[in-house]
């Protein structure tokens, strides 16, 4: 739509870029290096660099017992969106009496922060004694209500006399979602697995306060615990960073081209 | 394995909703919560085989939080009423669990069992005492100090440690240059506060009941303060960082002086090069005033097992135990006997760390910072903001000082 | 030969080269993982230098542990074995005087290691 | 939605029998049911029931060893007229709201940048998302180290460009700090904003353009006039997302800064933690909960009204 000063678009784009890159660039070089890192000035580039700090927080911390917690609660949040997020926005595509309200309710749930109700949630986790499971990390997690809306409005988008269509052939309310809504939806599929992914790969108070025994205990906990216990040896500590950091970049860096592109020309089409 | 459990739990539970908590009781066990020492592991299960065996049968499940965790996690147990048996805490923070009764008064155990009681030192041991009632038993001690740095001090040609609080601000002028700066100090958990007991200024009247801060030789001390901040005399990160910035600044070897607790010796020998017993000298503050910041274990009030916690908490504090955990971490338990012979090893196989350590149980009775209010916590919410803001100019002493007068009445009277 | 189409998706492409990556690394692992230390100690002047005690400590959180010590033989050169860690600090102690103490950090626990450069007695 | 597109309507239409929807009615109703439970179970669970606990026990003195009793008005009187520190807290919030404003227009003007056939247009989309997905924990230890007095580059490039001549402790300073973690979330959430608003910019139908270009309107007015009238819903959920992620970003406060120095960086919400578990006052954090969950109720029906009364796409009925 417009032409001319691809080079002024391109400078912004590289300095937005290059600004959005150099904290990642400027915690690997320290993890890399084993100058004193309170000494000034620091280096620009990273002088002598080793594997050393990575070396150390692979035998100071359990690592890979981390990343499993960590993935098993992802794998089961993403499951709990895509499917009861989907279910949830078909009920509300329909017409019935109490909708109003169920939408009201919806909406200001999205408005209670979750840190705030940590305490009674705790006490209802140990109430159905899901204290320090993967189910009691998750549960939480498992639908979303903004993921849910997201849904909806891609159910909305889907042409009425599709859904007609397929009620006159005799489809249940089941198969109408599972063949002709879902397939369609595609984007919002995608959109509610990254979030779910993002969202619960991240979260932190709520492990926090859930688990108990130092073998349940997900990537950001490490981090935080490792943050206080070795802080000593800092530039372990950002060796540590690129490591947690580094599964969820691979994942996102694999999907987002579907992630994105889903989104935006997905959307158009509706 | 864990996810197949998982499912058999959740399936097995979540119809009946309303049946007990999960974390049984049922079988003689107890659960020891530790405060940041997950690198002592191999110690603690050794602790706790050693328990097992004496006690055939009992299972001991051992947790360890990191700092800022341990506070939320406890409380949301206490909450659910399943707080781990035996807790270890850290500073003043017992205070608030033993006022809110969250914790076992040891006093009569103590008195049935004299020689538990007599393998303290009585100094450390009535750190944890409220109003009259003993709540916990040292687990390992430490309180405050002066490091500084002989390099500098000769530099500026300055022969031993301050003797006042006006020799500290002195010589800490005399060091400040450039990127030098004279002076830091912690400043969490009233570490601090040595610098006003030394000038006679006392937080609250003798019966903790009103704020005494707010007199005219504090507002002197605090102006002195201030004026040494914005002069670089005092480094600014004394009143903003916490553990990691101060030790860090002091080892990068350009800050004078250190007054901080003895594990930050650990901290900056790990950091700076320069530390050897030529280069680091360690004194007591001016006055001999420290602040402890020590670790107690107590037992849990709610707890289903007392006997068998209060067991446990001997176990962990005798001699032997104490002993190992002593030499491992190098750091003294609050058993006498204990930190005797840790002390006696040490003077020829690490001169520095054994005159660290010996300054922490020398003038064990000008402790100060640790007054038993049970609203320690909400009191230190209160000074600790407005003494910052003065500190950093952005208040006038006077008037950071009267707004805290004022506040820390508030808490005071509420409670 | 053709590959199946989902060989070439990059959702199997990067977990097998992944995968492969694990695999290669621990079979090296296991291959180097003998837990001897070697090197050798000299003086000042370079010359090697026979029964010197060198000392092996292991690093912990805040302390080196001091796990064990050989004497060097005649030209100067010392082996340990069995050592688990992955972090060790070595010093060379003879009657001439002390070597700094030199760390030797490895890629793996109880890798077999040779240490650069010769520990040096200083007076 | 018509109400033609209702399954009941539907049948009618379809020329069922009446005994027969009558009861497939009821099917349809408890299908719903079923679909809506899980996650209405979910959210009364963790939301609902909190809340109200919340809202009880904010009337109370408790504590977890003490039995409740009731004490009226006693923590909002507490609140309002003695606390300064949940003024401060709540100023605090409302200029961290403030910030999302900023975001959102840099976020639109990446958007309109990388929207369009650029080359290499998806390299800096990704980008610029890529710090999204980043865990809050490690953000905010990132860019306590970018800080950073000493190792940090921000200091350092300062110094380099000599604009200052000593280094600047950003998190440390009563007048840098909130600025700076500002930064940092600002950092964080902009790739998301922009992708919420190139979704919208898609959805624009080309042929607006074009008929704009055909009649010569100039391209500010074309800007003014087609993408931002069109953009709106795309906006609003923005809006809304910085509304809620102010209320919420406590891990990246809680470990850049912890509300300090002082309270300059104390949000509310770092405040009801360090009130329930730094202080023991749940009864009183409980309190602050419950307003803040009216200010947040508030703020979303004024953004709802500004957005035109339709919540976007949000919901419509």
């Amino acid at each position: 739509m417009r032409r001319g000063f691809p080079w002024a678009r391109h400078a912004v784009l590289i300095v937005v870029s290059a600004i959005m890159l150099l904290p990642f660039y400027w915690v690997f070089k320290t993890a890399i290096t084993n100058e004193n890192i309170y000494a000034f000035p620091p280096r620009l580039l990273p002088q002598d660099p080793h594997p050393y700090n990575f070396v150390d927080v692979w035998y100071l911390i359990p690592f890979p017992r981390y990343l499993l917690n960590s993935v098993i609660v992802s794998v089961m949040a993403v499951i709990g969106n895509v499917v009861l997020n989907a279910m949830a926005a078909y009920a509300l595509t329909q017409n019935f009496r109490a909708k109003k309200l169920v939408v009201l309710l919806l909406l200001s749930c999205m408005l209670i922060p979750f840190q705030a109700t940590i305490i009674p949630a705790y006490l209802i986790t140990a109430r159905i004694g899901l204290l320090n499971t993967y189910l009691g990390l998750a549960l939480p997690l498992l639908s979303t209500i903004v993921c849910i809306f997201i849904y909806k409005a891609a159910f909305e988008a889907v042409p009425r006399s599709l859904v007609e269509a397929a009620r006159m052939d005799g489809l249940s309310e089941w198969r109408i979602i599972a063949h002709v809504l879902l397939p369609l939806s595609r984007p919002a599929i995608a959109t509610n697995v990254i979030l779910a992914f993002i969202w619960s790969w991240n979260s932190f108070m709520w492990p926090l306060i859930v688990t108990r025994d130092a073998n349940m205990q997900t990537l950001p906990l490490g981090l935080a615990r490792f943050l206080s216990y070795m802080e000593d040896t800092t530039g372990a500590l950002y060796a540590f960073v690129c490591m947690v950091l580094a599964p969820g970049i691979l994942v996102f860096l694999m999907a987002q081209s579907a992630f994105i592109r889903g989104l935006t020309h997905g959307a158009t089409k509706g | 394995m864990l996810s197949r459990r998982t499912l058999l739990k959740a399936s097995a539970v979540m119809p009946a909703a309303l049946a007990a908590p999960a974390i049984g009781q049922t079988r003689r066990s107890i659960s020891f919560l530790t405060w940041n020492i997950i690198d002592q592991e191999p110690l603690i299960r050794g602790w706790i085989a050693s328990f097992q065996r004496a006690n055939p049968g009992v299972e001991v499940e051992w947790l360890d939080k990191k700092g800022p965790e341990l506070p939320p996690f406890y409380q949301t147990q206490l909450a659910a009423g399943t707080p781990p048996d035996v807790v270890n805490t850290q500073g003043a923070l017992w205070l608030e669990y033993a006022a809110s009764g969250a914790l076992m008064d040891m006093t009569p155990r103590l008195a049935a069992e004299p020689e538990v009681k007599n393998r303290f030192n009585a100094n450390y041991l009535s750190n944890w005492t409220l109003q009259g009632r003993n709540y916990m038993l040292p687990f390992y001690i430490t309180k405050t100090l002066l490091f500084y740095n002989k390099t500098m001090f000769q530099r500026a040609g300055l022969s031993g440690p301050p003797q006042s609080f006006d020799d500290i601000l002195a010589f800490a002028g005399r060091m400040a240059q450039g990127e030098s700066t004279g002076f830091l100090t912690l400043n969490f958990d009233w570490l601090y506060w040595p610098l006003f007991a030394m000038n006679g200024v006392d937080l609250l009247t003798p019966d903790l009941r009103r704020p005494a801060f707010n007199t005219p030789k504090a507002i002197e001390v605090l102006e002195k303060l201030a004026r040494a901040s914005e002069s670089g005399a005092i480094n600014k990160i004394s009143w903003t960082g916490r553990w990691v910035e101060p030790n860090g600044a002091f080892a990068a070897g350009n800050v004078g002086m250190l007054h901080a607790h003895s594990p930050a010796y650990f901290f900056v020998r790990g950091q700076g090069n320069w530390v050897n017993g030529d280069t680091l000298g360690v004194a007591h503050a001016p006055g001999n005033f420290s602040t402890p910041n020590s670790h107690g274990l107590g037992v849990s009030r709610g707890s289903r097992n007392p006997d068998l916690a209060w067991a446990f908490v001997k176990h962990v504090t005798a001699n032997e135990q104490a002993g190992q955990l002593a030499t491992q971490r190098r750091i003294l338990t609050g058993n006498t006997q204990v930190d005797q012979a840790l002390l006696a090893s040490l003077r020829s196989e690490d001169p520095l760390v054994h005159s660290v350590l010996s300054t922490q149980i020398e003038h064990t009775d000008k402790m100060v910072g640790n007054w038993p209010m049970p609203q320690d916590a909400r009191v230190k919410d209160a000074f600790w903001p407005e003494l910052q803001s003065a500190l950093l100019g952005r208040k006038s002493a006077r008037q950071a000082l009267a707004d805290a007068e004022r506040r820390v009445g508030r808490e005071l009277s509420r409670a | 030969m053709r590959l199946p189409r989902w060989m070439l998706s990059r959702w199997f492409i990067v977990p097998a080269t992944l995968a492969a990556v694990v695999l290669g690394w621990n079979l090296h692992v296991a291959a180097n993982a003998t837990g001897e230390v070697r090197g050798r100690v000299v003086d000042a002047t370079g010359r090697p230098v026979a029964g010197a005690t060198v000392l092996l400590f292991e690093r912990s959180f805040v302390v080196n542990t001091e796990k064990q010590r050989v004497v060097t033989d005649a030209a100067g050169a010392f082996r340990f074995q069995g050592n688990a860690s992955h972090a060790v600090q070595l010093q060379a102690d003879a009657p001439a005087g002390k070597s700094e103490r030199v760390t030797l950090r490895l890629l793996f626990r109880a890798q077999d290691a040779d240490l650069p450069a010769p520990l040096v007695i200083a007076r | 939605m018509t109400p033609s597109g209702s399954p009941a309507h539907l049948a009618r239409r379809a020329g069922t029998g009446t005994g027969w929807w009558g009861r497939k009615r009821t099917r349809q109703a408890a299908l719903i049911l079923c679909f809506l439970l899980p996650s209405l179970a979910i959210f009364l669970l963790y939301r609902v029931i909190p809340l109200g606990w919340n809202a009880i026990l904010s009337f109370q003195s408790w504590s977890p060893m003490r039995p409740p009793r009731w004490v009226g008005f006693e923590h909002y009187e507490e609140m309002l007229f003695y606390d300064d520190i949940f003024w401060t807290a709540l100023w605090n919030t409302l200029i961290w709201i403030g910030a999302a404003p900023v975001a959102i227009i840099l976020a639109l003007g990446i958007a309109l940048l990388v929207n369009s056939d650029l080359k290499g247009a998806s390299v800096y989309r990704t980008i610029v998302f890529l710090s999204y997905p980043l865990m809050t924990v490690a953000v905010g230890i990132i860019w306590r180290w970018m800080y950073d007095e000493r190792g940090g580059f921000i200091n350092w490039a300062l110094r380099i460009a000599g604009i200052i001549d000593r280094p600047l402790g950003f998190l440390q300073s009563f007048d840098l700090a909130m600025a700076s973690v500002i930064v940092t979330d600002i950092w964080q959430v902009i790739g998301f904003y922009m992708i919420i608003l190139l979704t919208g910019l898609q959805q624009i139908p080309q042929h607006l353009y074009e008929a704009a270009r055909v009649d010569g309107v100039p391209r500010h007015a074309v800007f003014l006039y087609v993408t931002l009238p069109m953009l709106r819903p795309s906006l609003f959920l923005c809006a809304v997302i910085g509304l809620l992620n102010s209320f919420t970003s406590f891990d990246l406060v809680y470990v850049m800064t912890n509300g300090g120095p002082g309270h300059a960086t104390e949000l509310l919400i770092t405040y009801i933690y360090k009130l329930g578990f730094g202080q023991t006052k749940f009864d009183y954090a409980a309190a602050v909960t419950v307003v803040q969950f009216l200010l947040l109720l508030a703020l979303t029906f004024l953004a709802n009204r500004l957005a035109g009364g339709n919540a976007g796409a949000v919901e419509k009925d």
